[in-house]
């Protein structure tokens, strides 16, 4: 599969990642979560300016996939406050966060398997304003399944799964997009897609945070890098000095080294 | 009492019927039955909640239907039997007797254990003037121009033996009943008799019909101290109170009852001495026998049926009211309901295994042999205190003492006790 | 075969058709509509062709059918296996009993009609709000829709006592409510009663109607939304769905559904009783839709009067069988089912037939690519 | 109906009560939990796996086999049938827990049918033994009261000692908790589900042994005596086995034994079932689910 070509494919972002002149889209104050004795997410500040596309990196079980699911709110957080284009999110409901512009990329696919592609992107989009018939055969370009739209969601590869997923939560036009590894299990040309998917809406206007462990792909779409350990910040900046940093290879890129 | 007063010519024919003498001869009228010959129609739950008094009435009522048959038939031609099993469910008694009015063209229907059943078939007995006997003894007060009820009514059941054991033992009475209208309207009449002869109620509950456990309702007899309870407990869960008392060492207290022993046969199924002193009201238990000269109930129904459990008070009244049914038939020289029944409202006598009873044309119910049925510490069954009682209520006290007359008026009601006593 | 008859004629019946087909229903060739349009007269013309009695059982079984459909709509279609639908099907039959005899007027019975159905259906909206509002999930609602169920059980069963009277009807405890009226269309103190094949026919109209109604709202985007939440709560969530709302109509619907069969059914016996709360009639719906088909409408229809006929017709015994037997065989063949025909008697047929057709259009293709390749 | 009034004595009948209902709901759940809790199948042939145990236990005594040992037989034969059904049916449903239940009720509707069809409309009860304890004007079953909610403590102590201490409970909590897992470490899944299925439904028969003595008439309709307090119980009870038939058992019994003493048994019955509604809309996922929340907000706080 290759990505659609009036994709424009580039290999620097385009945009300096820290807040600078922009304003901050999202931001949480001292965010917790604790499961039993456990403290996944603690007390983080974690911000996000618009526009950028930031990678959220950090060994197993640092608390990244949790810090996703706090934002959206599949979990309460058991301290703490999520802000988003400066209105308080905590204690909202899922759908109603999904409301203010954020979408979501589950770890592992989470599409419906029972339902063929187009049917899928579907769900989403029939919530909006947009045309429906447009934007459904806009989308099955971009995410290269147009072929495939009458294809079962279960019938579908790893990687066409994954490109689905970033489809529906892409046709909900969100401003900030989250996406917990996007590129796990793909193949390396598969992964250049979702890279360059992500680069066009990046290019549209979309703001993404994105949890990935491939530091290559890291690379290539973001220069800004928060790294999680224990729950907590431990580190925060330009790709190349965290890759420099010596405390961030002992807990994180050492294991993958 | 009254063993003597039996006119003669019912005795003749009913029993020249039972000896398969058709007295009537052959007059080829088929009735009502469409197309073939005469049909009739049981409904009694085989399966399901009430199977263990069902089957028993079932099985006499085939019994008398196959005796007459096998005597000849009736009016020359022979009885066809229609009898699918309801299952004990009141939605399956309403079709099926759609289905056996409409269909199977009944010429007359028996049907139903619980007094729900009759309730929910009797629009449609209504609506098609079905000819329907209805055997269970329950609450009373049904008049209705085409049902006969023919089991004994809480009236007459509990008129025998509320009296027998307050003057045994005393006037304090703790009522326990059923919850729902057969088991309160029993708990009204047992209050009728307190009003009419002084005595005290000290405790009155209603338990519903999933209950199983009556250890607090042992307790509260306990405080209360009653003389005698009056029992009016319906159903296999609630057979559990008597086990219950035998435990708690209960049986000094004895129960007077219009529901057990009679019908569920606990006396037979409870190991002794859970039923000890239980005083039952009763038209007619197995251990009854035949009261007829030369006749045997009891073993023409165990050689009919001989993994029967019971032959219980129910079953004898299907068989009885099969034959008071027949009588009429022949009488009236035609299966056609209307006329049927018209024959029955002149009001007839019939020789049944209970002794010798009479059926009150205006009321559509019986005079019954109405006896008091104790059991011992061995759960032996001795009867007491004879005594005949007619259908009072319906034809003495309702409607400010004319009584319900359904020669003179179509009715479909049924009259309570508070509508004529304060209760 | 065709599978669309005219489709983007932009035709009437075209634009019918769209509304009417889609993933989310069975059948929607041109040879099913047409099979369909064949087995709706049939029913219209059964009344002419048979005695009264099997016109009058028959509308029994399809105003269960209403119930069977109202399980199909909420368990097939949003995943919601609710136990105690048969809950709001009593209410509404308890609720038109209570109305009807008080207002006998054929104006009351219609009145009866209406405020029956509205309180069923606020029944399964207020139980709905109560769980998915709460948090109540998967199995627990099965069991929580069970015990309202028999509460309601318990409860009427003890209404036996003159005390439990609302204005002219008494409630009757366990041996039920008599005298419900009939159903009437009408104004005032003359109206059309309808009974006999007059019930019938309303009753075969209304759930026409209902089917295709439904047909029609599951091919909608509301229907789509349904089959999300059933496929998966927590990401339909995240696609912006306020999903326990969405629950919550769709339990509402169902309300709606079984309440208008429980009025039919106790207009059908001019007679209610507590025994429509109890776990064996409860477990009725689960059966019917079960066998049929949960992911098919027609199926839970076919199922509701298959099985209850055969039902009926089993409590007489079946030649040299018993009636003794008639629940062992109900029971083995519900367990049959499950077992070798998971989906239910309907969608496999359909997967069986599409399966047969996409081979039999295999080898037309193949003999037609060889044989027609010269031109 | 005249209350009971306070006293010594009363509150001695009202304990008493308590036992006795407390003992009912724990035995009539406890099977019924472990299939649910652990393998997540609804058993709604509950009723007739405990009738099972009434017969296997009725037919030998009446065959004048002593009451202990007669009760052996109806704890054996739920236990056996118990694994057919696994075997021949349930297994086949672990991956469609709802059908479960519609399979599972088709075999209801048929064994207790077949009961009735073999065996007649009823057997002869059997006497309670043990006889009764008198205090004041009262008195209780020994049976009800206090040998059958002490046999249900028991139970409940020994299936925890079996599933904490043993290297079957551990294997079966390891396959209930990720099956998958568990296979890579080597455990026998298939068996594990099996025997689970197994003790469940001999737990049924073991409470049907023991209420063959106490349940008055045994007809082959009895098994709906057990199924709604069981029902309520599991789900008021939530995901763990054990603690949660104790803690609904001990709650639903407050309520439905002060009900009935007070009010009447319509009220207890009542009260039992309105209670069930309320928790589980106050608790969603019952009493163990809030009480492991509870827990971790509590460490939290620490």
């Amino acid at each position: 599969m290759s990505a659609p070509e009036d994709i424009n494919v580039r290999q620097k972002p385009a945009v300096a990642a820290t807040g600078g002149g922009r304003s901050t889209m999202l931001a949480t104050k001292q965010l917790t979560k604790n499961f039993g004795g456990l403290t996944a997410v603690d007390s983080v500040d974690f911000s996000v300016a618009e526009g950028e596309i930031r990678c959220l990196i950090g060994p197993n079980g640092a608390g990244k996939s949790t810090l996703l699911e706090l934002i959206t709110g599949q979990l309460d957080p058991s301290d703490g406050d999520i802000y988003f284009d400066g209105e308080d999110l905590t204690g909202l409901d899922t759908h109603k966060r999904i409301d203010t512009g954020i979408s979501v990329k589950f770890q592992s696919p989470h599409v419906y398997e029972n339902l063929t592609v187009e049917e899928n992107l579907r769900v989403p989009l029939q919530r909006t304003d947009r045309d429906v018939e447009r934007v459904l055969a806009e989308t099955l370009d971009r995410i290269a399944l147009a072929e495939k739209a009458e294809t079962g969601a279960s019938e579908l590869s790893h990687g066409e799964k994954q490109r689905l997923e970033i489809g529906m939560a892409v046709t909900l036009e969100p401003k900030l997009m989250l996406l917990d590894e996007p590129v796990a299990g793909m193949s390396v040309d598969e992964t250049d897609d979702v890279a360059d998917l992500i680069r066009s809406l990046h290019d549209d206007g979309m703001t993404f945070v994105v949890v990935e462990h491939d530091m290559e792909f890291v690379r290539r779409i973001s220069e800004q890098v928060t790294v999680l350990n224990q729950g907590k910040i431990f580190r925060q900046g330009p790709i190349e000095e965290i890759e420099a940093d010596e405390d961030v290879r002992r807990i994180y890129l050492g294991e993958n080294a | 009492m009254t063993h003597e007063s039996i006119p003669r010519r019912s005795v003749l024919a009913s029993g020249a019927t039972a000896l398969g003498i058709s007295v009537a001869g052959c007059s080829g009228g088929s009735g009502s039955g469409g197309g073939g010959g005469p049909t009739v129609g049981i409904l009694e739950d085989r399966s399901g909640n009430f199977q263990l008094n069902g089957t028993s009435k079932w099985q006499a009522t085939r019994l008398a239907l196959e005796e007459i048959n096998e005597n000849g038939g009736l009016l020359g031609e022979e009885i066809e039997i229609v009898d699918p099993d309801p299952q004990s469910d009141n939605s399956r008694y309403q079709e099926l007797t759609e289905q056996l009015i409409l269909q199977d063209d009944v010429d007359a229907l028996w049907a139903g254990y619980s007094s729900a059943t009759r309730e929910a078939i009797r629009p449609i007995i209504n609506e098609n003037e079905q000819l329907y006997f209805y055997t269970t003894q329950y609450e009373g007060g049904v008049c209705d121009n085409t049902i006969f009820p023919v089991g004994a009514t809480a009236r007459q059941q509990l008129g025998i033996v509320t009296p027998y054991l307050a003057d045994e033992f005393g006037d304090d009475i703790y009522i326990i009943a059923a919850d729902y209208n057969f088991g309160q309207l029993s708990g009204d009449w047992v209050n009728v008799l307190a009003q009419e002869n002084g005595y005290n109620i000290v405790g009155e509950e209603y338990i519903p019909l999933d209950e199983t456990d009556f250890s607090s309702v042992i307790n509260r007899i306990q405080s209360e101290d009653p003389d005698f309870i009056m029992s009016m407990l319906v159903g296999a869960n609630h057979e559990n109170f008597y086990d219950q008392r035998a435990t708690n060492d209960l049986e000094n207290i004895p129960i007077g009852t219009s529901t057990a022993m009679a019908q569920g046969h606990e006396h037979i199924r409870y190991d002794p001495p859970a039923l000890t002193n239980v005083y039952a009201g009763v038209s007619y238990m197995e251990e009854l026998g035949d009261l007829r000269d030369g006749e045997n109930f009891v073993d023409a129904f165990y050689e009919r049926w001989p993994d029967a459990n019971y032959l219980n008070q129910e079953a004898q009244n299907n068989y009885f009211s099969v034959y008071l049914w027949a009588d009429a038939v022949e009488e009236a020289g035609t299966f056609d309901q209307q006329e049927v029944i018209s024959v029955l409202e002149e009001g007839r006598d019939i020789s049944a295994p209970s002794g010798d009873l009479t059926l009150d044309g205006a009321t559509h119910h019986m005079e019954h042999e109405m006896r008091v049925a104790r059991a011992d510490e061995n759960h032996e069954i001795s009867f007491t205190n004879n005594e005949r009682i007619g259908p009072s209520f319906l034809r003495e006290e309702v409607e400010g003492g004319d009584g319900c007359d359904l020669r003179e008026e179509d009715k479909t009601t049924q009259y309570v006790p508070s509508d004529v006593y304060d209760v | 075969m065709s599978d669309r008859l005219d489709a983007g004629s932009g035709s009437l019946l075209g634009r019918l058709r769209d509304r009417l087909e889609g993933p989310n229903t069975i059948g929607g060739s041109a040879v099913f509509w047409v099979g369909f349009a064949v087995a709706v007269a049939a029913l219209i013309a059964y009344p002419q062709t048979t005695d009264p009695y099997t016109v009058i059982q028959s509308s029994r079984y399809l105003a269960l059918a209403f119930l069977a459909l109202s399980l199909c709509f909420i368990w097939g279609y949003a995943g919601v296996l609710s136990f105690g639908q048969v809950a709001f099907f009593g209410v509404a039959a308890y609720a038109f009993g209570v109305i009807g005899i008080n207002l006998s007027s054929a104006t009351g019975v219609v009145a009866a009609t209406v405020g029956a159905v509205v309180a069923g259906t606020l029944a399964a909206a207020l139980l709905g709000y109560f769980m998915f509002y709460g948090g109540v999930r998967d199995t627990y609602v099965t069991i929580m829709t069970l015990v309202v169920a028999l509460v309601l059980n318990t409860f009427m069963a003890q209404t036996a006592g003159s005390e439990w009277a609302v204005g002219e009807a008494q409630l009757g405890g366990f041996n039920g409510m008599t005298n419900i009226p009939s159903l009437t269309l009408g104004l005032g103190e003359t109206g059309l009663v309808l009974e006999g094949n007059l019930f019938y026919y309303a009753l075969l109209f209304t759930l026409l109607a209902t089917y295709l109604g439904l047909r029609v709202l599951l091919n909608s985007s509301f229907g789509m939304t349904m089959v999300a939440v059933r496929e998966d709560e927590a990401r339909t969530a995240t696609f912006g769905y306020n999903v326990p709302f969405v629950k919550l109509v769709v339990f509402t619907i169902g309300g709606a559904l079984a309440a208008v069969g429980g009025v039919f059914y106790a207009s059908w016996g001019n007679y209610i009783d507590p025994s429509v709360f109890g776990i064996a009639f409860a477990a009725l719906p689960v059966v019917w839709v079960s066998v049929g088909g949960r992911e098919s409408l027609l199926g839970a229809i076919g199922a509701t009067l298959a099985i209850e006929r055969m039902r009926t017709g089993l409590s007489s015994g079946i030649g040299p069988i018993g009636s003794e037997w008639a629940l062992v065989i109900v029971g083995g063949l519900l367990l049959g089912v499950i077992l070798y025909l998971p989906a239910g008697v309907v969608p496999t047929l359909d997967d069986l037939v599409d399966e047969l057709r996409t081979r039999r259009t295999e080898r037309s293709q193949s003999t037609t690519t060889t044989e027609e390749s010269p031109e | 109906m005249t209350p009971l009034t306070f006293s010594a004595y009363s509150l001695m009948a009202l304990l008493f009560q308590f036992l006795n209902s407390f003992g009912f709901i724990v035995l009539a759940t406890v099977g019924l939990a472990i299939i649910f809790g652990m393998m997540g199948v609804i058993n709604l042939a509950h009723g007739e796996f405990i009738l099972i145990g009434v017969y296997g236990t009725a037919l030998p005594y009446h065959a004048g086999v002593p009451l202990p040992i007669a009760m052996v037989g109806g704890v054996v034969a739920s236990t056996l049938f118990g694994v057919v059904v696994e075997r021949t049916i349930v297994r086949r449903f672990y991956d469609r827990l709802l059908d479960s239940m519609v399979a599972t009720w088709g075999l209801a509707l048929v064994v207790s049918q077949l009961l009735l069809i073999v065996f007649g409309s009823s057997l002869d009860s059997i006497s309670t033994p043990l006889g009764n304890v008198d205090y004041g004007p009262f008195s209780s079953s020994i049976y009800r009261s206090i040998f059958l909610p002490a046999v249900a403590l028991l139970v409940l102590a020994g299936l925890y000692a079996v599933f904490t201490r043993t290297e079957f409970g551990i294997k079966a909590r390891a396959t209930i908790e990720d099956p998958e897992t568990a296979r890579a470490m080597g455990i026998d899944t298939d068996r594990m589900y099996m025997a689970t299925f197994a003790i469940g439904s001999g737990l049924a028969g073991f409470t049907g042994a023991l209420y063959a003595p106490a349940l008055g008439s045994i007809t082959p309709n009895r098994g709906s005596t057990f199924l709604v307090e069981s029902f309520v119980a599991v789900v008021v009870g939530g995901p763990s086995v054990i603690v949660g038939t104790l803690s609904a058992a001990g709650v639903l019994s407050v309520f439905n034994a002060t009900g009935s003493f007070f009010f009447g048994t319509f009220v207890g019955q009542m009260l039992l079932l309105l209670v069930a509604i309320v928790a589980l809309r106050a608790l969603p996922d019952g009493i163990t689910g809030y009480v492991k929340d509870w827990r971790q907000r509590r460490r939290a706080e620490e």
